[in-house]
């Protein structure tokens, strides 16, 4: 089974690198983008026949690894 | 398997008469497989077609020369049974395409050639160079080239303690990105890449190889045209944190005595480093495929022997080793395969799925690879020009300050704090001096002064002087800082060979480096030829990065640029003559471009040197400057700025005179800052050493310069520590 | 005294802290993080470097390691803890000390010597220096940014756990002065019982006139104490 | 207007980071998770109210900045 995970800054959270891709596209001429938030994106397979098992393994990778839950949030769907 | 013809090989970047020498060579028509090894083996990167027929006129031997030329890197004696292993390597054409992922991997690729030979690395230097700061590629091809070779270096925590870097238009379309390591080993624990022993295991150490970089090697070889982004997938993409493994493992490996020979993948990845192993051994070596480790599904021969994934190794182990080998490494979470054996047959033997797919003899991929005397025409030294017109209305101020404030010239800190300069403890010397000091791990004495540099703008306009200043001023920069200097490494990045003007520059510049190194005692152990660094037709200037490095006996005695105190007396060892042309002054702030660079003269390279060094052993300076691009002027200016003392200089010059003691570039001098109290010993002592000096003024509070010129410390060290942050933010 | 440095794939100030230490007198054992017993000792080393390659966050990977459980064991015994640099960010990702190193504000990696103002001299790694004074030690890191809520940074204050904070030449904290975009400066921390440090600077680099200062000896003497 | 966007990794290309996730959730004990492939997620507000308009604007900033098409790949979605 596939998903995808998400991971973004807690609002309130600084995001320096979304500052400064946003900083860079209006120096290339983009200014109309605003806001640039940037996190991470992961794509994972589970090796788990059943959907709710496989979600909570999902969910407890997020939770003890991919997030950072004092400054991340995190969610997930099945896409496979 | 698609049928191979003419084209094929025409498209695999082998020309008509190399197709029909394979074809004579092995008497049929090459499979796929062997027609992809053929053109890696073959192409210019792992051939050297077009330079090797030069290198052979390069010295490459004195007597702490272990290991010259020829093998993963070269090997310098220093004493103590100690040895220093070092090399350059260039990684050009990657990192325009890709900048971080590029100098990342030129980084990863240097330091497997040095701890290959069994050493630890100790310390990375580096070559960067990029069109005019202007050109819209460049503040993107600039930051990501910084970074990735700090995200490498930085994360195996082998410290980046010096290089250069420079902007010129020539460089818009092809961006040069040289380093160098320097690592450190017992001079009876080298390994070399020489297989031995008929059925000794071939072994497969590191990361798992997927479909990156094929045809990397052959990239490298290619000019560019303006659809260079078409080539984007052969970029390889590093993993810092697997190499740190490898790096680990081997040394660990090393420790055991169960490699009989070592040598990583690099460029050509399988294909060479087993071709290269065997034919040093004079053995031939047979490759079970099916046991390769795979990052992908049905990857095939082809891309297997071709694939350049990054942090694998190619071992010849004992017999018999093989489960003593295996632990080290699943240790450190590694690939290890056993991939097949050497075997008496001369031949490069590839099985897979139970069928022979490549047969080959390894004389055929190596030692009857092309050689080519490319067609050269001579370069001869340019006639002078006439530049006093230019020079009677110069504005002195002003000009200092675009000095300062030219890219090429301001404050680099920007570059080398990105660099984690000071991991393992042992830099005495940061970036920011002359030559940067490395201390032997363990010895509290004993360093390693390491330099890198070159002025293209003369190799342009003459290359044989160019060539020769190159290694003088490693040779000077070590001196500097009170190291003997031992021997060199060098990158020669050029055009086009097929050109004959280009092909002039080329063997101009080995021919200049041959005689510096010759009269110096200073030779090449290592080195790496880049070309066809040429996009539209347009070449770069003939690049020879030289990577210098010395010996430092005593570590408490070495010298750094920053003046000392106020009220001591500045010197410059060396004859001033005010030779502007090719000099900073014309070049970069004048866009005069004509005319023949300073001239050489060794003797005095070596006396000057000398001397600096016996001043420095016998403590009589307080600091010492060489004067190079930029001239007195800025040699001065940079030992203000770093230690916030003034200086007052008296010229006794007017005019434009005065420019040219100023700004003049002639080779072989030094600053030296002298206390009252050792002024007379000092210059005793120069006296008998038959060197040539003048007392040229003091440090003081302010900067000040005869009596009409004088500047802000504070405003000066501002516009020469400012462009880099502007121009990046 | 006993100190044990933690290995993790991917540490390089290993080695470095070692040398510092056994210069102080301090016995010291490297052990690999697969480990799953530590022997005793007086104080835990969590080296700097790029642990699992610092992949996904900055020492992450390594808070899961066997051999953070005894370390854990370590700390709440009372055992003195020191983690400098990425040691720092494995404390804050295991949940030892609050809050958390984010990536450095303008986004590149700084290896300099910077000016600290030592704001609490009552804690076992810094009581051989003076409150208040200015000290130079380098820092070398791409994710230094200290970053927690309002509620955490207030904490920290009224219990005195703020250690070092990043200053300028004349021991001024302010922006000008934050190399990394730290809040309130923050260069190092203690947790509330006092007995383990986070700090960004690297003191081992430091212990040296030739490596360009010694400020860094005081950590190490402060513990021999 | 307000999109997401995907940066990810061709496939083929190595993700060192990837593959350190994957043995870490080995190692606590989340062995049945298999091939992470770790990307970046962003979102990003266009001034723009033709959507048309705002499409292009994205498309042209992920071109330009957000990926590098050498290694990677990109799509986007309206969220907003
Ligand atoms: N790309 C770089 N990487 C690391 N250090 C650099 C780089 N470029 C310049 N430096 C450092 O900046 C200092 C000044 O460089 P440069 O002006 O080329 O010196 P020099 O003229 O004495 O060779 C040197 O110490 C050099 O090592
Ligand atoms: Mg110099």
């Amino acid at each position: 089974m596939k998903f995808e995970v998400f991971v973004t800054l807690k609002n309130g959270v600084l995001d320096p690198q979304g500052k400064a891709v946003e900083n860079a596209l209006g120096n290339i001429g983009l200014s109309s983008i605003k806001n640039v938030r940037q996190g991470k994106y992961f794509t994972i397979e589970v090796d788990e026949h059943n959907e709710e098992k496989a979600k909570t393994l999902v969910k407890s990778s997020c939770e003890k690894l991919l997030a950072n839950e004092t400054i991340e949030n995190f969610k997930f769907n099945k896409i496979q | 398997m698609s049928n191979v013809n003419l084209d094929s090989a025409i498209q695999h970047g082998l020309t008509k008469d190399e197709y029909e020498k394979i074809l004579e060579l092995i008497g049929r028509k090459p499979n796929i497989t062997e027609l992809g090894i053929f053109s890696a083996m073959w192409n210019e990167h792992c051939s050297y077609k077009s330079s090797r027929a030069w290198l052979g006129v390069l010295p490459t031997k004195n007597n702490r020369v272990i290991q010259g030329p020829g093998e993963n890197a070269g090997v310098i004696d220093i004493d103590d049974g100690d040895v220093a292993i070092f090399k350059i390597e260039s990684h050009n054409h990657p990192s325009y395409i890709e900048p971080y992922q590029g100098a990342a991997t030129g980084v990863g690729g240097i330091l497997r050639d040095i701890f290959t030979m069994g050493a630890r690395p100790i310390a990375n230097l580096n070559a960067i160079r990029f069109g005019s700061p202007d050109h819209p590629k460049t503040k993107y091809l600039l930051n990501g080239v910084v970074a990735g070779i700090a995200g490498y270096g930085n994360c195996i925590g082998v410290p980046t303690v010096g290089g250069e870097v420079e902007f010129d238009s020539c460089y818009d379309g092809n961006i040069l990105v040289n380093a160098m390591s320097i690592g450190l080993a017992k001079k009876d624990k080298v390994f070399y890449s020489i297989a031995s022993g008929l059925g000794n295991p071939v072994i497969y150490v590191g990361s798992k190889t997927g479909r990156d970089g094929i045809h990397g090697a052959s990239m490298a070889s290619q000019e560019f045209d303006s659809n260079a982004e078409s080539k984007k997938p052969t970029v390889q993409v590093g993993d810092p944190f697997a190499e740190k493994l490898l790096l680990e493992a081997c040394l660990e490996l090393m420790k055991t005595g169960t490699i009989v020979s070592i040598q990583d993948m690099g460029a050509a990845g399988l294909t060479s480093s087993s071709v290269e192993m065997a034919s040093k051994g004079n053995v031939g070596i047979e490759l079970n495929l099916n046991k390769v480790p795979c990052r992908e599904t049905s990857m095939t021969p082809y891309e297997m022997m071709l694939s350049e994934s990054q942090e694998r190794m190619l071992i010849v182990l004992k017999n018999g080793k093989e489960k003593e080998a295996e632990k080290i490494f699943k240790k450190w979470d590694l690939d290890f395969s056993i991939i097949g054996f050497l075997t008496d047959s001369k031949k490069l033997t590839l099985k897979f799925q139970n069928k022979t797919v490549c047969e080959i003899p390894i004389s055929a991929l190596a030692d009857e690879a092309p050689k080519y005397r490319r067609d050269w025409i001579e370069i001869n030294k340019p006639k002078h020009i006439d530049i006093e017109k230019k020079l009677i209305d110069l504005n002195l101020e002003q000009t200092i300050k675009n000095l300062l404030s030219h890219p090429n010239q301001a404050d680099k800190s920007w570059i080398w704090q990105q660099y984690d300069h000071m991991v393992m403890c042992d830099t005495a010397q940061f970036p920011g001096s002359d030559a940067a000091v490395v201390r032997i791990h363990g010895n509290s004495k004993k360093a390693i002064a390491a330099s890198i540099d070159c002025s293209p703008r003369y190799c342009r306009a003459h290359p044989y002087t160019g060539g020769m200043q190159a290694v003088c001023e490693t040779y000077r920069n070590l001196c500097s800082v009170g190291a003997e200097p031992i021997a060199i490494t060098n990158c020669l990045n050029f055009g086009n060979p097929e050109k004959p003007e280009i092909m002039g520059q080329f063997v101009g510049v080995i021919k200049g480096i041959a005689e510096a190194c010759k009269k110096l005692n200073y030779p090449v152990i290592s080195g790496n030829v880049s070309l066809y660094n040429e996009t539209n037709g347009i070449g770069i200037n003939p690049t020879p990065t030289i990577g210098g490095v010395g010996l430092v006996k005593d570590v408490s005695k070495i010298k750094n640029l920053k003046f000392k105190n106020e009220g001591n007396n500045i010197y410059i060892i060396g004859k001033t003559l005010g030779h502007l042309e090719q000099s900073i002054l014309c070049y970069d702030l004048l866009h005069l471009k004509k005319g023949p660079p300073p001239s050489i003269d060794i003797d005095s390279e070596l006396k000057n040197g000398l001397a600096v060094r016996s001043l420095i052993e016998k403590d009589l300076i307080n600091s010492c400057h060489d004067i190079s691009s930029g001239g007195l002027i800025l040699s001065l200016l940079e030992m203000s700025i770093s230690s916030k003392i003034g200086f007052t200089l008296n010229t006794n010059k007017k005019g434009t005179d005065r420019v040219k003691f100023l700004f003049g570039e002639d080779q072989s001098r030094y600053v030296i800052e002298v206390s009252n109290k050792n002024k007379d010993n000092l210059e005793n002592h120069l006296k008998i050493l038959d060197v040539f000096f003048e007392n040229i003024g003091h440090t003081s509070k302010k900067i000040s310069i005869d009596d009409d010129l004088k500047f802000d410390l504070k405003e000066l060290s501002k516009i020469n520590k400012e462009w880099f942050i502007k121009y990046n933010n | 005294m006993k100190a044990n440095v933690i290995v993790f794939p991917g540490s390089n100030c290993d080695r470095d802290i070692k040398v510092a230490l056994e210069k102080f007198q301090l016995k010291t054992k490297m052990i690999w993080h697969q480990d799953k017993e530590m022997p005793k000792s007086d104080l835990v080393v969590l080296p700097g470097g790029f642990s699992y390659g610092d992949y996904l966050r900055c020492g992450c990977m390594a808070s899961k390691s066997n051999i953070m459980c005894e370390v854990i064991k370590h700390a709440n015994k009372g055992g003195f803890i020191i983690g400098t640099c990425n040691g720092f960010q494995i404390l804050t990702e295991t949940g030892l000390l609050p809050g958390v190193l984010l990536r450095n504000k303008k986004l590149k990696f700084i290896c300099k010597y910077v000016n600290l103002l030592v704001e609490n001299n009552s804690t076992p790694f810094t009581s051989k220096y003076k409150k208040n004074q200015k000290i130079k030690i380098p820092i070398a890191h791409n994710e230094g940014n200290y970053f927690a809520g309002e509620k955490t940074l207030d904490e920290l204050e009224q219990n005195d756990q703020i250690v070092l904070k990043y200053c300028d030449e004349n021991s001024i904290v302010n922006n000008e002065s934050n190399p990394n975009g730290s809040c309130l400066n923050i260069a190092g921390i203690v947790n509330k019982k006092k007995n383990i440090i986070g700090m960004m600077p690297h003191p081992e680099r430091c212990v040296e006139s030739i490596l360009g200062g010694t400020d860094g000896s005081g950590i190490f003497q402060s513990l021999i104490n």
